[in-house]
């Protein structure tokens, strides 16, 4: 990968960000005042119009718009009026779980559907792959959040097998893990199907059963390697997906992911840590997306990075 | 002599920009009569089809001139751009990609006369597609049918049946029965010969394969890596070829006669086509040419008359010798 | 005995529109050394013919309905998948007509040809590398050390032909089938690719079925050909008897309608109509539908591929030369 | 560990800085645990009991003195003396830092420190102020390390309990401080963390992974270990007066009609919640016991409406309940049974749900002219125990959130504010029937209570302070 | 192919054998049928069958399958004590209108918009990209946020906003579609009749893009019902007393250990309709491609 693509990559990663940060900082604007939130409700109109001074909220937006844009071309994102720190601190140490997460969860599916999927294109129709499709179906339309509550009704409340949520040792991490993994699997699993079952007709696989591999080797030597290009593009997705948090599936385990942190500024109009957290998201995803191009050039050399 | 129905003057096509564009048809200049057929042969990849393109204007020519019948193709505009387009019509090499599948073969068929409202009024357009589906050996019950139900030769004549609809001058055929069956093919060849005759209609017909070339051209053009290398009559070409791709050509076609195996003359050539982003200089053949000097690296060589015959032209240093 | 006797072969494949018997009592024989061409339009079964042999016939929509297929006096067909496996790929090997197509796009050249010696052989690391370099050279590509490690897509279409000949050849098979190798090539690389395989096959002595529809390439190689319609073997000869004396009404048209390069063709005679709807093919002779002699019995009796001379198998209830 | 505790809540504090307590989630974990204030209220009965001031008296008018307890240090080894205090007092004040303490219970007045020896304090306020430590009650005192001009997010006090860890986002841990002046206490190290979930917080207990969890939706509270406690809460509907045909008296006594009380308690809202009629609690000083509950009168609501539109009111105008999603558990459900109820006896009404902050815009003035006649969910507290905190702010026409401008009352409460003893008593009770009875600014619903899930083994018992103190200090395991 | 004699009129035909298609998948057999049983729940909730599903605090949170009540009671009651039944049905009203009216809002204009941009391209085709790579960007929650809040939480807004924020998958592969279909020999021979581009996009491109946006589409549902969900679970979605099935998932989460019912039935029907749409586009593929018809025939058979 010549460093003239990745300046250029880059160059245009930043462009879009900016684009992003300028139109997340409209928008959350359009969400309302803060002021409101944070004062007690007894506390005086003065008391609030000072606050809305103290914060700059009382001038023009565009002023207030070109403060944010030289202060992010500085990488300062202004401090958290929940956290009372800065921002990007807050976000910094979201980050890394929910990656950590969404790795995980990931890795997984990716491993398990690989296994199902290549199970179920060995004998398409078959009465196995007629169940795989349909558990796999399953698994791709389930609320996630909604599963979770189910797991915790069953696993936690009434089996006490699992604590109901938080953040801690591995045992924490089981069913945020295991619905974040639900629509993955069961997405990866249809793709990985299909690819496969394409590709063990394809004509490169016919020349290797008349080379005489016994099937095993066709299906994983040959056949595999070119299936899993579709899968890794999805999976690229979804990592994108899962880099912006898990949510939904945080805010119902109680994990003090990005995405919690997200929806919880979201909610409470800490526009510093919504900021913060879309900024340094988008640069996690285009990292990914980089990661995935290699990962795709190595395995299908076909696929010039460029 | 009346003018030429078409006139080619140095046309040229170059696929991307930069310094190492694809010269696909590079200066390529020929004209055909009223009623006559010009054979185009040439290997995969020398520019046959994109100059078909550029002539029925689906490419932008990069240089030169095209006149059909006075009208310069590249800029018509407005009636004379309508006039060009029912003047010209094309048959397409693959039948199956040719023919929007989801269009049944009526709306297929009067699509040409739904986009030039004045040529046919509507109420005759159901007894004028039976005489077209007749006219190419089909059945007038088969305007209720898709694309999809018909065999690659039914559908060739679909497509045939729908350059004709515009009654045009010139059928364009960029290899009209290179997907083909055998069997199948020689139907439509025949059919193409009697709508010729019947029609008097001019063709510029392409084809790698040389036998169909022989039997259809009046004459041929041999074309190599974007340009014309001999041009000439369809007898003269194939009995006494001068430039020695044309001499290589003949003689790599297998002759489906047993007996002569062996007994004949066989060139094989060397090595593939050179890319046309990056031709040879000089003479573009020169790199897979056993006669080719000094002289061919340094200057192309002009087409020209270079024996006996005037009517055949060839652009080979060596072509005399 | 042959090195591979066809008996009786029929393969037939499930489809939307119907139970498609693509091929139905096939039978031929191939000798040592001997070239075999499979002549025949689009869908005639050639390409079946081949994946029957190298048990490759996909299963589903596929099956392989009956019949035999000994090779070297096995039959091919009571074997277990994986000693079946081992005999095609070692003892018989295939060439594709798409070789774009055939190649692993994911895999170097070099580890494709090399894949046939650790399938089959235990030989050495290294000496497999000597090994495919050896055989590209043998089949015509330059630069054979760098070459190795391209990829198929690196390659133009008649250097990826080789490749896939050098894959082919790479065990030294008793035979090989050549499925239209040259079909989708120039003229010109046509020449150079039946010009490599005739001398590579003559070289170690190898029997060849060498499919194709193209009349010239099977006047310039093969020794006897089968020509097929529609699933069936409707005639075999030596390649001689049929291009002088051709007696099945097919094989007459299908010269007849044939143009050539060399000699001026007044009127070419087409074959009338197109190939049948193999999921609903006529009844009795299935040619009958275009065939100038067709009667009653046609339409009856399916005619059996029976001799008519020397060496030569007429499936036709009015046989006979071209008038 | 015997000696180490889980308390879950509901959602995590967003600031442990001292002068920020008034947010009952900081409270909670600092009040008495890690800081602590010159003096409490007795839950029993709301009387201003010593805690780090021993004695207190008015010097005169506009001076308080508070003697400190000797003895005394903060958990970073400085003693706790009169400056202290004096700087905690300056640091709530400050405009800037915009604490809590500072922009709610001690506004609308200025206090003046002054430090007469390390052990004795006199502080000046502006305006006359009876109830002094009262409000006091609510200013935790700080170190004098802690900066004067930011927020902490270390705090640094002299109770029973140091802050060993705030971990964002999961849990802040406390463990017991050696130089505590008073007992040493049971539990050694505490554990708060948060869920958003009344069901899940409920298990946790169940689970063992909480001992205490807070705040159980009433349809959770099906165990003994559940404790319900009042919590100083009063629920009710705000009625924007001034629009018709709200401004018509007969449809707010409709409204108040139409709302079938009884039905509510026990499903929707907990067996032990207590209908209102005003929104203090009968421990709060200047609460009214004398003010009947509105009955439930369908009928007689049909017919004031029909009295109304007789009289020319326009009472088949859309009006507007605003609610806000998760103020209370089961808010949501309660505010849709409210709407059928209203619906039932002929009022249009449309019901809007909305998050926090679009719901303060509709809570806090000024409001716009144009607006849609409505009624607003919300919830007053009073943990200070006196009904000047309540009133001037929510039901005169200065006041931030008041929907009703009525002279006579003002009068009324600004009278009141200022009167001491009985005649303060008198006053305020006046004024709670005014607002209940005379005009019907709202349609009170109930005291609220919140339930406590408490592990069996532990010894603890929620006392009405509960939602803004956790006595870890008292807690210890059977 | 050649002399296969169709005299059966057409559509009919057509209707023959998506039928038959249909009974051979029986996934999609299923799908079909759960979607017809809650269609027929719709209905029969606005045409007033479960009318007397009044808030009713007596029978708050009656618990499921107690064949003794009223059969309206059979899925239990709400924490209102309203018929858990009624309840589903009006969610499902909602929820699936949401994501039918939202998929049928960024289909037209989303194939429209990448209709335009695979086949001018240039200028044009690049800004309609560059905008939806912006929206693709977006945490869609925001935007849900933004949009709910400046014009009020209504169903239409909603519906609005997830339309924008679902428009570019189907821009991105109608374009990629049509820039494939431009290149293809029948736009090429209409190009020489003289067909100008509104022409070609409506009567050569469109009915061949037509069939991928209608499978994407139908994915599509699904995945908006799952998002409705997800944001009404979050309380930016669909507001109370207005109900949908996200919200009566969050509603039934206060109840997940004292009426697990409130919370499970509609999340079962989220998935179990998200998961026929997902089901009828597979099959929906399989229809389209004439390559994969021998699945759906050998199913028949065996
Ligand atoms: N749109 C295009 N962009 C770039 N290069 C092109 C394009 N179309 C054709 N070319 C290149 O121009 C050259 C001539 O191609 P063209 O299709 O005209 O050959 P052809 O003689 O018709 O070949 P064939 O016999 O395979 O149809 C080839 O090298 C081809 O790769
Ligand atoms: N996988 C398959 N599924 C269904 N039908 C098939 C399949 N493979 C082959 N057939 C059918 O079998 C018949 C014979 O096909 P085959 O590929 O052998 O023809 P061919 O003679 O090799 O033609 P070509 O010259 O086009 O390669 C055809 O009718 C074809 O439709
Ligand atoms: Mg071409
Ligand atoms: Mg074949």
């Amino acid at each position: 990968m010549a460093p003239i693509f990745l300046l250029r990559r880059t160059t245009l990663a930043a462009l879009a960000l900016l684009a992003l940060m300028t139109a997340t900082f409209f928008l959350v604007r359009l969400t309302g005042d803060p002021v409101d939130l944070y004062l007690p409700v007894d506390a005086s109109r003065a008391a609030r119009d000072a606050m809305r001074a103290q914060l700059g909220l009382d001038r023009p937006v565009v002023a207030q718009f070109f403060e944010f844009f030289v202060n992010l071309l500085r990488l300062d994102f202004g401090a958290s009026l929940w956290h009372n720190r800065p921002a990007m601190a807050v976000v910094l140490e979201a980050l890394p779980k929910t990656l950590a997460l969404g790795a995980i969860a990931l890795a997984l599916a990716f491993a398990l559907s690989v296994v199902v999927g290549v199970i179920a294109a060995a004998r398409p129709g078959s009465a196995v792959d007629r169940f795989i499709n349909v558990v796999s179906q399953a698994a791709a339309s389930v609320p996630d959040f909604w599963l979770g509550l189910m797991c915790v009704l069953v696993f936690a409340v009434n089996l006490r097998l699992l604590p109901t949520s938080g953040f801690g040792g591995p045992a924490y991490w089981v069913l945020p893990v295991v619905c974040l993994m639900a629509r993955p699997f069961g997405m990866l699993v249809q793709i990985i199907r299909g690819s496969m079952i394409e590709a063990l007709n394809a004509s490169y696989v016919r020349t290797a059963r008349a080379k005489g591999a016994m099937e095993g080797r066709v299906g994983f030597v040959h056949a595999l390697r070119n299936a899993l290009l579709p899968a890794v593009t999805v999976t690229g997705d979804l990592a994108a997906q899962f880099a912006g948090g898990g949510g939904v599936v945080e805010v119902v385990f109680g994990f003090p992911g990005v995405g919690k942190l997200l929806i919880d500024g979201i909610l409470r109009r800490d526009f510093a840590i919504v900021q913060s957290s879309i900024f340094a998201v988008a640069v996690v995803i285009f990292l990914i997306n980089i990661l995935v191009d290699m990962l795709y050039a190595a395995i299908d050399p076909r696929v010039k990075v460029e | 002599m009346t003018a030429p129905l078409l006139d080619v003057r140095d046309l040229s096509k170059h696929f991307g920009a930069g310094n190492t564009p694809v010269r696909a048809v590079d200066g390529v200049s020929f004209s055909i009569a009223q009623g006559e057929t010009l054979g185009l042969v040439g290997e995969s990849g020398c520019g046959k089809t994109s100059l078909v393109r550029t002539l029925l204007r689906l490419n932008a020519a990069t240089s030169g001139h095209a006149m059909l019948d006075g009208i310069d193709i590249a800029t018509a505009r407005g009636a004379e751009l309508r006039t060009m387009r029912r003047k010209m019509q094309v048959v397409f090499q693959d039948p199956y990609q040719s023919l929007n599948p989801r269009m049944r073969v009526d709306r297929l068929l009067s699509e040409p006369w739904a986009l030039h409202r004045d040529v046919l009024p509507r109420a005759e357009w159901s007894s004028e597609i039976a005489r077209l589906l007749e006219a190419v050996g089909l059945r007038p019950e088969h305007a209720l049918r898709y694309p999809g139900e018909f065999s690659g030769g039914q559908r060739q004549r679909l497509g045939i049946a729908r350059a004709l609809a515009l009654n045009p001058s010139l059928l364009i055929c960029d290899e009209p029965v290179s997907a083909l069956d055998v069997s199948v093919q020689a139907q439509v060849i025949n059919l193409l010969a009697r709508l010729r005759r019947e029609r008097n209609l001019a063709m510029l017909f392409v084809a790698h394969d040389l036998a169909v070339v022989r039997h259809v051209s009046d004459r041929v053009m041999v074309m190599y890596l974007g340009r014309i290398i001999e041009t000439g009559p369809t007898k003269t070409i194939f009995s006494t070829p001068r430039h020695p791709y044309t001499q290589a050509l003949l003689s790599a076609v297998p002759t489906p006669d047993p007996t002569q195996r062996g007994k004949r003359n066989r060139i094989v050539l060397q090595g593939d086509l050179p890319s046309p982003s990056n031709p040879p200089s000089g003479c573009r053949f020169r790199t897979r040419c056993w006669k080719a000097t000094e002289h061919c690296a340094r200057e192309a060589p002009a087409l020209m008359a270079r024996g006996p015959d005037p009517a055949l032209l060839t652009a080979c240093h060596h072509a005399s010798g | 005995m042959s090195l591979l006797d066809i008996q009786d072969l029929a393969v037939s494949f499930e489809t939307a529109s119907g139970r498609i018997q693509a091929l139905s009592g096939v039978s031929f024989s191939l000798e040592r050394g001997e070239v075999l061409a499979l002549l025949g339009e689009s869908g005639s079964g050639k390409s079946v013919t081949a994946s029957a042999i190298m048990d490759l016939v996909p299963n589903p929509p596929g099956s392989v309905d009956g019949g035999s297929i000994s090779f070297d006096g096995t039959d091919l067909l009571s074997l277990t998948a994986p000693r079946r496996r081992a005999i095609c790929g070692e003892r018989i090997a295939l060439i594709f007509q798409d070789a774009l197509a055939a190649l692993n796009p994911v895999y170097t050249v070099g580890w494709q040809i090399g894949e046939m010696f650790r399938i089959h052989r235990k030989t050495a690391g290294g000496d497999i590398e000597a090994a495919v370099v050896d055989l590209l050279n043998a089949v015509g590509i330059p630069d054979a050390v760098r070459r190795a490690r391209q990829y198929p897509h690196e390659f133009s279409g008649g250097m990826r032909q080789r490749i896939m000949i050098a894959m082919a050849v790479a065990l030294e098979p008793d035979i090989i089938i050549a499925d239209e190798p040259t079909t989708a090539l120039d003229v010109t690389i046509q020449a150079q690719i039946v010009d490599l395989l005739d001398t590579i096959r003559k070289r170690s002595g190898a029997g060849m079925i060498f499919i194709t529809h193209d009349l010239g390439v099977v006047a310039e190689l093969a020794d006897r050909v089968a020509v097929m319609y529609a699933g069936r073997i409707v005639e075999q000869a030596s390649v001689f008897e049929l291009f002088a004396d051709p007696r099945h009404p097919y094989s007459i048209g299908l010269l007849a309608s044939q143009p050539r390069v060399d000699v001026e063709t007044a009127d070419l005679v087409p074959i009338p109509g197109s190939a049948p709807n193999p999921a609903a093919l006529p009844s009795g002779c299935a040619f009958r539908t275009r065939c100038p002699r067709a009667q009653q019995v046609c339409a009856d009796i399916v005619p059996t591929l029976e001799g008519a001379g020397p060496g030569r198998l007429v499936a036709c209830h009015f046989p006979g030369p071209a008038t | 560990q015997s000696d180490s505790i889980t308390i879950v809540v509901t959602d995590e504090p967003k600031s442990l800085d001292p002068c920020d307590t008034d947010l009952s989630n900081n409270a909670r974990i600092l009040r008495n645990n890690v800081t602590e204030t010159l003096v409490n209220l007795d839950p029993a009965n709301g009387e201003v009991v010593p805690s780090l001031a021993t004695e207190w008296r008015q010097v005169d008018e506009l001076t308080w003195e508070f003697k400190l307890r000797e003895g005394v240090t903060f958990h970073d080894g400085t003693p706790f003396d009169a400056a202290a205090v004096a700087a905690a007092l300056t640091r709530a004040g400050n405009a800037d830092l915009a604490c809590e303490v500072g922009l709610a219970t001690l506004s609308g007045n200025v206090f003046t420190p002054e430090v007469v020896d390390a052990q004795t304090i006199r502080i000046k306020t502006g305006t006359v102020e009876p109830i002094l430590p009262n409000k006091l009650s609510t200013l935790d005192i700080g170190a004098p390390s802690t900066p004067a001009d930011a927020k902490t997010r270390e705090p640094i006090g002299t109770g029973p309990y140091s802050l060993a860890a705030w971990n964002a986002g999961q849990n802040v841990q406390l463990v017991s401080y050696d130089g505590y002046w008073g007992d040493k206490p049971a539990i050694a190290n505490a554990t708060i963390t948060w869920r958003a979930e009344s069901a899940v917080r409920a298990a946790m207990v169940d689970t063992g992974e909480a001992q205490i969890a807070y705040e159980i939706a009433p349809q959770d509270a099906t165990s003994a270990n559940d404790h319900a406690f009042p919590n100083a809460e009063t629920s009710l509907l705000r009625i924007d007066q001034s629009i018709a045909p709200l401004d018509d008296k007969r449809v707010r006594e409709a409204l108040n009609l139409a709302i079938d009380r009884d039905g509510l308690i026990g499903t929707i809202f907990h067996q032990d919640a207590q209908k209102a009629m005003q929104v203090v609690l009968p421990s709060v000083f200047g609460y009214n016991p004398d003010i009947a509950v509105w009955p439930y009168d369908p009928d007689k609501a049909r017919s004031l409406l029909e009295e109304a539109r007789a009289a020319g009111t326009a009472v088949d105008t859309e009006i507007v309940l605003y609610g806000r999603i998760g103020i209370y558990p089961n808010s949501s459900e309660s505010m849709e049974a409210i709407q059928a109820m209203l619906l039932d006896v002929g009022f249009n009404v449309r019901l809007e749900m909305m998050e926090t902050t679009p719901w303060l815009e509709k809570l806090i003035g000024p409001f716009p002219a144009d607006r849609p006649p409505s009624a607003l969910q919300t919830q007053i507290d009073n943990t200070e125990g006196d009904a000047v905190f309540t009133l001037p702010n929510r039901f005169t026409s200065g006041g931030n959130t008041s929907t009703i401008a009525d002279p006579a009352l003002d009068k009324l409460i600004a009278d009141a504010s200022a009167a001491t003893g009985d005649e303060r008593q008198s006053l305020f009770r006046q004024a709670f029937n005014y607002i209940a009875v005379d005009a019907i600014n709202i349609v009170p619903l109930f005291h609220m209570v919140t339930i406590a899930r408490v592990s069996p083994d532990l010894n603890y018992v929620p006392d009405v302070q509960a939602g803004n103190e956790i006595k870890l200090a008292t807690m210890s395991y059977k | 192919m050649t002399d296969v004699s169709t005299t059966m009129p057409r559509k009919t035909a057509r209707l023959a054998w998506l039928t038959r298609a249909l009974i051979a998948d029986p996934m999609a057999l299923c799908s079909v049928i759960w979607l017809i049983l809650v269609l027929l729940l719709i209905i029969a909730n606005t045409s007033g069958i479960f009318a007397g599903a009044r808030i009713d605090l007596k029978a708050r949170n009656l618990p499921p399958f107690d064949l003794s009540f009223d059969w309206r009671l059979w899925f239990g009651a709400d924490a209102l004590g309203r018929p858990l039944m009624a309840r589903l049905a009006e969610a499902a009203l909602t929820s699936i209108g949401i994501a039918l009216v939202t998929v049928l809002l960024s289909v037209i204009l989303g194939t429209v918009l990448g209709l335009v941009a695979g086949y001018f391209g240039g200028l044009i085709g690049a800004a309609i990209m560059r905008a939806s790579d912006i929206i693709m960007g977006f945490p869609t929650l925001l935007v849900a946020l933004v949009g709910l809040y400046l014009f009020g939480p209504s169903v239409t807004n909603l519906v609005i906003v997830l339309a924008i924020t679902r428009m570019p998958s189907y821009i991105r592969v109608a374009r990629a579609e049509t820039l494939e279909v431009r290149e293809r020999l029948f736009v090429d021979a209409a190009r020489v009749f003289g067909g100008g581009p509104f022409w070609i996009i409506r009567n050569h491109i469109l009915p061949i893009v037509a069939p991928t946006m209608l499978t994407l589409a139908s994915v599509n549902v699904a995945m908006v019902m799952l998002f409705e969900s997800g944001l009404s679970y979050l309380g930016l979605g669909v507001q109370p007393p207005a109900v949908s099935w996200g919200l009566m998932i969050a509603q039934g989460q206060g109840y997940l250990s004292s009426a697990w019912w409130l919370g499970f039935f509609p999340g079962l029907a989220v998935m179990l309709t998200t998961m026929s749409f997902n089901l009828l586009a597979n099959w929906f593929r399989i229809v389209n491609d004439p390559s994969q018809h021998w699945r759906l025939v050998r199913r028949k058979r065996q």
